[in-house]
């Protein structure tokens, strides 16, 4: 669960401002606090979760200097693919088939497993059967669509395909149970064909006594091509009015024709009225009209005889596709017995850009089967990356309430704890790091806090190109420099106690405004925190029911950073150049949420 | 962007809006910050032209948003609002092994089911910013899970119902326009859309919806009257939990008095109730009426009579429900499977909307039973229109799907028809009104009291028989209409004065089909206007025409046909400009 | 890895005595299956026991079926807390396959012919589980449950009943064929055992 | 098998490998390391379980190369008690399991029971998940803890599954592939283990 390793996340600064304490940030932290009291962020405001993110969602604009997160990027779609046969779907037939696989990749309508084609002549096990081999088996129809997870079968449910490629197609034409249904096609054709529409109509209007239904598909056509009708019926066409074909949502005649508004007197009133022939209501239901068939006792027999069992739950009604093959389903769609196989949703690879700059700031490969991106300008990259680590002071005081904490422990309630704050620079020029805090968090339970030294300076990301030469040896050789410098710098500072590791007197190290520990390009500090007692609510009274992470101790932050870079390196994807004259200013300010750990309840 | 747009039509057959091709391919001038006009403008390809042209419907419902494009007969996604939506990005915790939903707290409070909900109507307690919030997150899930789109900025047409108080509109607006970019939004109100969605131009839509039921009268694609009751699923829901928890073991049940009000202890989640409603509750046929039907009314309801056959063919009870079922209680403590009587799952639905055991005369308006509701609003009709939506109910809403209880509805309502005819005036005074013709005539006039405020027919005589039959000549309007309609040669096709449920494809689909059809909505609002002035810049519907009762109607007209007129100069929000 | 041996394969902490055994002739145990506990195992014929495999008879006989399939860790007969001594321990129909690092918890547990238990699942002591039932991945059957025949559970705790129609000789037939594979893969030392 | 630290916990091979003394490989001559992979104790491999459809002749002596069971990429970290098992099934009506093919950069969590016949370079499969047989797993995906990938399930990349049944609840955003980098992971542990980065 998140809460209970230390985390972090970042409120993206496109966040609507009335969330935030400081739209633009404060210049010292000392006026942080001062005005921090009333207007701080609070990160358990229900709104604060949907601004909030972690590092790794974040990417970032180089051209205007700004983070941006998946709400403020617009994003073009590269390509379309199958997540099941990971086929790539031309763009052309995506939306007359739903969005879905046509080929034959679905999914289980009970568990939302993998179906598998398994031959219904041998019956073997879907588990010991791949998908994959069905045609090279020596397997002969009839087939159907099994589960590997939960062994349902497409049998359940009446239905069993001839072939087994194809399925799509095959099931277009099934109704549960094995009628078989009209393709849009067909009854296009039926329309066409005069004596067979009627002859149809004929029936249904017969049969829709005996609960015959026209489909959802047949009747929006069929109310369609009614509709369409009556709009080009020549009787109008003296009002000036040009067909269907222009009329444009500019145009209020049309208006009048289909809503055939009243308007509360004056002339387009008169207009609308003596337009009124053209239009008048469907009838039967060749132009879509249905009558309601209210008797369903027999549903309602069949309700009992599934009995709870074999009804679908809500979430498995939720996954399934609309059927259009159906009729109007007013609650007798709920039995499993109607639930279809899922064709897969397909899904795309997105590239993004910039909203206001419209620079493209992340773009994949098309190729499916490549995960490479041509650009991808990630948050991480620029801007400090945060870790939070428990520090346990050997001599100091409570035994290592944090250290728990880091265990994934609780946080003695009142007993101050000190976690380590470490900040790395991936930047290729030093930073200067301004920290705000609430003395106080924000909510019902407010904990004590303190950052030691709310401003600091880390160091460039120097000799980044051994790691950026992907090699294990370098990549060793980085860290072993690294820990040396680190041991190095705990010297200077005076034989401090590093990462939590006993030292003498790790109490003193505790000074304000003091560094806890700096390396390479980073730097840690400490922060001190009072956690609140969970009986205790702020404004007094009983402390009740907990909501859901109210015992979760979350700072919010406010990280300023500034640093000098380059001009040169704004064209995206440029590698920066390293030459070090026209630097220019930049700032980056934005509210983050540091979640230390649970709080005990005792 | 009328003129744009009216340059562009060419391009705007089905195909053209259908074909996505060249999506995603073209990306230029598709920005946040860029004004749509300049879009239209200097749009270079045509490719990226129909992108742009290119329509999005959007249903908005307390619980769940659907998507979709027109001319498609059924949304291509629908997403529910649930709590797991409000996390934080990359908080997977629900699918953690150990997690449980802490529904208890989250219930605390009153709040019981609450975060499924988008919005509450009472506006004082919602937090506008939180359902701008939610109705984005929710719309970018249907576009990159159903849809498939990119952000580019597409027009799009929303539907709505028309009970919505305007800061949600404003919320929902604020948050679309800032965060999706669509040149225009388009409203439609979801009763009408029904309508559309039926084939009918008139019609009386129960929608028996989440927070409420809302019977609206639509007399010729425009809503005259509307009246609603705070009978809808959610009670229901309440009232599964309630009879459930009865069937637990004293130990487990909460204490479930009938009002979910903060001290209300609930035994069950929501989640759980929510989830058996919607799969196992079903409604009891009308028991058989006592009275035989009045001789007198005996010949005013030939139709009536007639439904009453049907009727009867109905109440046979389905297969004596001797047999009990089993449900599996997961959030209760400790879990526990229920063994009730098959019968006891038509509780809530009596309870939630019936509640036969009290006088009617017992009920305040805001909470009618719904047959009382639908019975009373065809009451309030001025006669002819009556006589045709009478002929013309139709059921929609999430509720319309308990099984038996559109029949139960439509039952009981036209029994209340036989016993009581459509005379306003109940109870003792019947009788003497029966009587004496004058008072007759006096409650034919209040019968008569309508949108068109025309007086009743005189010769009360067979009055209500009568008024079906010449209530074509009634009202001027109608007038006119039956003579386009005698032009129309189809006279008398319209069926009139027999109860009748009609079945419609509902308000999406309905809207789909009005936006293929190019209609202009109620109200469209310009992007760069809204950003400008926002709801303050919409002229008050009101303005045009002082009439609080059925703003709907002037709404309609000027927001419709100003719309097209002069967008930036006068445009309005339609119905809902209005409350 | 450039190695001679064959495997690398940790001495075994085969703790406590050996239990007696029943073998068939023609089953196939692998000798670092692991059999602890003092009441008799008896294993029917053509059944396979994988490497590590852990067969605990302490708390009362084991009785597998024919063509059982005991996969690499599946712990038939774990005692449970408070666990007591029964006749029979944990009792296997034939063709019964229990897949890796499943637990069978011992008391009069059984689990009926043709039944899988998945990965990881978990049978509580005293249940019993029916003829040709699936134990998906994890499934945990609580203490004393009884799943009927032909039951699918899934899902954490979903039932369902399974309405393939499985042909059963058929499903058998599979499993004769994996055993004729298993028995030439695995290296079989019952002599280890008696 | 040349070992550095004799004393060691671990067996390191000439390629880097670091292989537990306490963990369980049955078949060594039928899996293959890619080199910097690290074996937790507890783990289990079954090489043993090898393909017999083609020749079964051949299954018995081991050496020829196409009966690789189970093949590793480099810089994978198989943690304490996974255990990794070829996949069998029916194939024409005989049965044969099938080799079990793992790239690069491949983390196993604890207690995991892997079958798939595939998975990618890149891919982070958390404590106590069960891979059913066959799944294949594409490169740069996300398997939260306890997941139940079924049988024949296909895992396109930069997908984050989880539930049972294994569904897509979440794409890995472009911010996070440096995470299922595992260099710096192989470093910590061993014989002579660098302590984790800071």
């Amino acid at each position: 669960m998140a809460a209970l390793t230390p985390y972090t996340y970042i409120q993206c600064p496109c966040a609507d401002p009335s969330t935030l304490g400081h739209p633009s940030g404060p210049n010292a932290p000392t006026d942080t606090d001062a005005d921090e009291d009333d207007r701080t962020f609070d990160p358990r405001a229900p709104r604060s979760n949907y601004s909030l993110y972690p590092l790794e969602y974040l990417l970032y604009c180089e051209d205007c200097h700004q983070i941006r997160c998946p709400r403020c990027i617009a994003e073009e779609i590269v390509t379309y693919y199958c997540p099941n046969c990971l086929f790539e779907v031309p763009s052309s037939n995506l939306r007359s088939e739903g969005n879905r696989c046509t080929r034959n990749c679905f999914q289980c309508p009970i568990c939302i497993g993998p179906l598998a084609i398994t031959s219904l002549e041998t019956k073997p096990n879907p588990g010991l059967l791949a998908a994959s081999d069905n045609t090279a088996a020596p397997h002969h129809g009839p087939y159907a669509l099994t589960c590997s997870y939960c062994h349902w079968s497409s049998t359940e449910v009446g239905i069993k395909l001839d072939k087994p490629n194809n399925v799509h197609a095959q099931l277009a034409r099934l109704q549960n149970g094995g009628a078989t249904r009209l393709t849009g096609k067909e009854r296009k054709e039926r329309r066409a064909d005069p004596s067979k529409a009627q002859d149809a109509d004929g029936r249904r209007r017969g049969a829709s006594r005996d609960g015959q239904d026209l489909d959802l598909e047949t009747q929006f056509t069929n109310l369609k091509t009614f509709y369409q009708s009556q709009l080009a019926d020549p009787e109008s066409s003296d009002s000036g009015l040009a067909p269907l074909g222009d009329l444009g949502y500019s145009s209020p005649t049309s208006l009048s024709r289909i809503m055939h508004l009243y308007t509360g007197g004056g002339r387009q009133d008169k207009k609308a009225k003596s337009r009124v022939g053209a239009m008048r209501e469907a009838l039967g239901s060749g132009e879509g009209l249905q009558l309601a068939h209210l008797d369903e006792s027999a549903a309602i027999a069949a309700l009992q005889a599934a009995g709870h069992d074999g009804t679908a739950s809500t979430t498995q009604l939720l996954e399934q596709p609309p059927h259009l093959g159906a009729a109007h389903p007013h609650g007798s769609a709920r039995l499993a017995a109607s639930l279809r196989p899922i064709p897969y949703l397909l899904r795309t690879k997105r590239s993004k850009r910039c909203p206001l700059c419209r620079h493209i700031i992340s773009k994949p490969e098309a190729k499916i089967q490549t995960t490479r991106f041509r650009i991808r300008l990630v948050a991480g990259t620029y801007i400090p990356s945060l870790a939070i680590r428990a520090l346990s002071l050997s001599s100091g005081n409570p035994p290592g309430p944090a250290a728990a904490a880091a265990a994934g422990g609780l946080l003695d309630p009142l007993k101050p704890a000190h976690f380590l704050l470490t900040f790395k620079n991936p930047l290729f020029d030093p930073i200067k790091v301004t920290l705000g805090a609430p003395a106080a968090t924000p909510g019902r339970f407010a904990s004590r806090v303190t950052v030691l030294c709310p401003a600091f300076e880390v160091d460039a990301n120097t000799d980044v190109w051994d790691e950026a030469l992907k090699d294990g040896g370098g990549g060793e050789r980085d860290k072993e420099r690294g820990g040396r410098e680190r041991r190095r710098r705990k010297g200077e500072d005076g034989g401090g106690s590093g990462g939590g590791g006993g030292g003498g007197g790790g109490q003193n190290q505790l000074e304000v405004g003091k560094i806890w520990e700096r390396g390479r390009n980073w730097v840690s500090i400490v922060v001190e925190v009072v956690p609140a007692s969970l009986q205790a609510p702020v404004g007094g009274g009983q402390p009740g029911l907990l909501q859901e992470d109210e015992d979760v101790l979350e700072i919010p932050m406010f990280v300023r950073v500034e640093w000098e870079a380059e001009a040169g390196g704004d064209e995206v994807g440029a590698v920066v150049s390293r030459d070090r004259e026209a630097k220019e200013k930049r700032e980056l300010a934005y509210w983050c949420v540091l979640g230390l750990g649970r709080i005990r309840q005792s | 962007m009328s003129t744009p747009a009216g340059s562009a039509l060419p391009h705007r057959s089905v195909a053209n809006i259908r074909s996505p091709s060249g999506t995603g391919r073209h990306h230029h001038h598709s920005g946040s910050s860029t004004p749509n006009r300049s879009v239209a403008s200097n749009l270079g390809s045509p490719s990226s032209l129909r992108a742009d042209e290119e329509i999005i419907i959007i249903e908005f419902g307390t619980r769940r948003l659907q998507v979709g494009y027109p001319n498609d007969p059924a949304p291509r996604g629908c997403v529910w609002f649930a709590p797991e939506q409000q996390r934080r990005v990359g908080d997977f915790r629900q699918w953690q092994s150990g997690y449980r939903h802490e529904w208890r707290s989250a219930a605390a409070g009153g709040r019981w089911g609450r975060d499924h909900e988008l919005w509450q109507y009472d506006v004082r307690e919602v937090d506008l910013g939180l359902v701008g919030d939610k109705i984005e997150r929710a719309l970018r899930e249907a576009f990159t899970k159903y849809m498939l789109i990119d952000s580019r900025p597409r027009r799009m047409v929303w539907v709505i119902p028309s009970s919505l108080p305007i800061p949600l509109l404003s919320a929902a607006l604020d948050s679309v326009f800032s965060r999706f970019q669509p040149p225009t939004v388009s409203l439609l109100s979801s009763p009408l859309a029904v309508a559309v969605g039926a084939g009918v131009r008139t019609a009386l839509v129960v929608d028996l919806g989440w927070r409420e039921t809302a019977v609206t009268s639509i007399y010729e694609y425009r809503e005259v009257d509307s009246s609603r009751s705070i009978r809808g699923g959610r009670m229901l829901v309440e009232q599964t939990h309630n009879s459930l928890a009865k069937h637990l073991p004293g130990s487990q049940r909460g204490s479930n008095s009938d009002n979910p009000d903060a001290t209300h202890e609930y035994a069950i989640s929501f989640e759980e109730c929510s989830d058996i409603a919607t799969r196992m509750v079903w409604c009891k046929p009308r028991q058989r009426p006592a009275t035989a039907t009045a001789p007198q009314l005996s010949d005013d309801g030939l139709a009536t009579v007639l439904e009453q056959d049907e009727a009867e063919a109905r109440d046979l009870p389905p297969t004596e429900a001797a047999g009990t079922v089993t449900i599996p209680l997961k959030s209760c403590s400790p879990p526990n499977s229920l063994e009730l009587p098959f019968d006891a799952l038509t509780e809530p639905c009596e309870n939630a909307f019936f509640d036969t055991q009290y006088s009617p005369s017992s009920f305040d308006d805001h909470e009618l039973p719904l047959h009382l509701l639908v019975y009373r609003s065809l009451l309030h009709l001025p006669l002819d229109v009556r006589a045709l939506c009478m002929s013309r109910i139709i059921f929609t809403g999430g509720c319309a799907n308990v099984l038996g209880l559109r029949g139960r509805i439509f039952d009981e309502v036209s029994h209340l028809v036989q016993e009581q005819g459509w005379d306003p005036v109940r109870g003792k005074g019947v009788g003497q009104l029966r009587a004496n013709p004058k008072l007759k005539r006096r409650g034919a006039r209040q019968a008569a009291e309508g949108p068109t405020g025309v007086a009743a027919q005189p010769d009360g005589g067979e009055e209500q028989d009568g008024v079906w039959h010449d209530s074509a000549d009634t009202t001027p309007e109608v007038d006119l209409i039956e003579e386009q309609l005698k032009r129309g040669a189809d006279k008398g096709a319209r069926v009139h004065g027999e109860l009748r449920a009609v079945e419609s494809l509902g308000a999406w689909s309905g809207a789909s089909l009005i936006t293929h059809l190019k209609t202009p909505a109620i109200a469209t609002i310009d992007r760069e206007i809204w950003l400008q002035h926002g709801a303050a810049g919409a002229s008050k519907a009101a303005d045009v025409d002082h009439k609080n009762d059925k703003p709907q109607r002037q709404s309609l007209g000027s927001g419709g046909l100003m719309r097209g007129a002069a967008a930036a100069s006068a445009w309005t929000l339609g119905v809902w400009g209005a409350n | 890895m450039s190695s001679k041996r064959l495997s690398i394969l940790p001495p075994v902490s085969s703790s406590g005595p050996k239990p007696p055994v029943h073998f068939s002739s023609s089953i196939t145990i692998a000798d670092s299956a692991l059999l602890t506990g003092t009441h008799q195992v008896t294993v029917l014929s053509e059944s396979v026991i994988h490497p590590r495999a852990r067969l605990d008879s302490s708390a009362g006989r084991l009785n597998l079926g024919r063509r059982c399939i005991v996969h690499e860790r599946a712990h038939l007969g774990l005692v449970p807390t408070n666990g007591r001594f029964t006749e029979a321990a944990v009792t296997l129909g034939d063709y019964v396959a229990v897949e890796v690092g499943a637990v069978v918890e011992a008391g009069n547990t059984v689990v009926g012919e043709g039944s899988t238990v998945g990965v990881g699942a978990r049978v509580g002591a005293g249940a019993v589980v029916g003829k040709h039932c699936t134990l998906t991945p994890h499934t945990e059957i609580a203490a004393g449950a009884v799943v009927p025949d032909f039951t699918i559970v899934f899902s954490n705790g979903m039932r369902r009943t399974d309405r393939r129609g499985v042909a059963v000789e058929l499903k058998n037939k599979a499993v004769a064929r994996q055993i004729d594979v298993l028995r030439r893969m695995i290296p079989s030392n019952p002599a280890k055992f008696v | 098998m040349s070992k550095r630290a004799p004393k060691g916990e671990y067996i390191e091979t000439d390629t880097g490998n670091k292989v537990a003394r306490k963990a369980t490989l049955v078949g060594t001559q039928n899996i293959m390391l890619g080199g910097k992979t690290v074996i937790q104790p507890e783990v289990m491999i079954r090489g043993d379980l090898i393909r017999t459809i083609q020749a079964s002749s051949q299954s018995a002596s081991g050496a020829a190369p196409n009966n690789t069971a189970v093949s590793i990429g480099r810089y994978c970290f198989l943690s304490r008690g996974s255990c990794l098992r070829p996949p069998g099934r029916l194939y024409k009506g005989a049965f044969t399991y099938m080799p079990l093919r793992m790239g690069d950069h491949v983390f196993v969590g604890q207690g995991s029971v892997i079958q798939a016949a595939a998975i990618g370079n890149h891919v982070h499969i958390g404590a106590k998940v069960a891979i059913g047989e066959f799944a294949i797993i594409k490169d740069y995906v996300r398997i939260l803890d306890g997941t139940v990938v079924p049988p024949n399930m296909v895992i396109p990349s930069f997908s984050i599954v989880a539930g049972q049944p294994a569904r897509l609840i979440g794409e890995v955003p472009e911010g996070g592939h440096e995470a299922f980098e595992l260099r710096s992971l192989y470093k910590t542990v061993g014989n002579n283990p660098h302590p984790a980065p800071s």
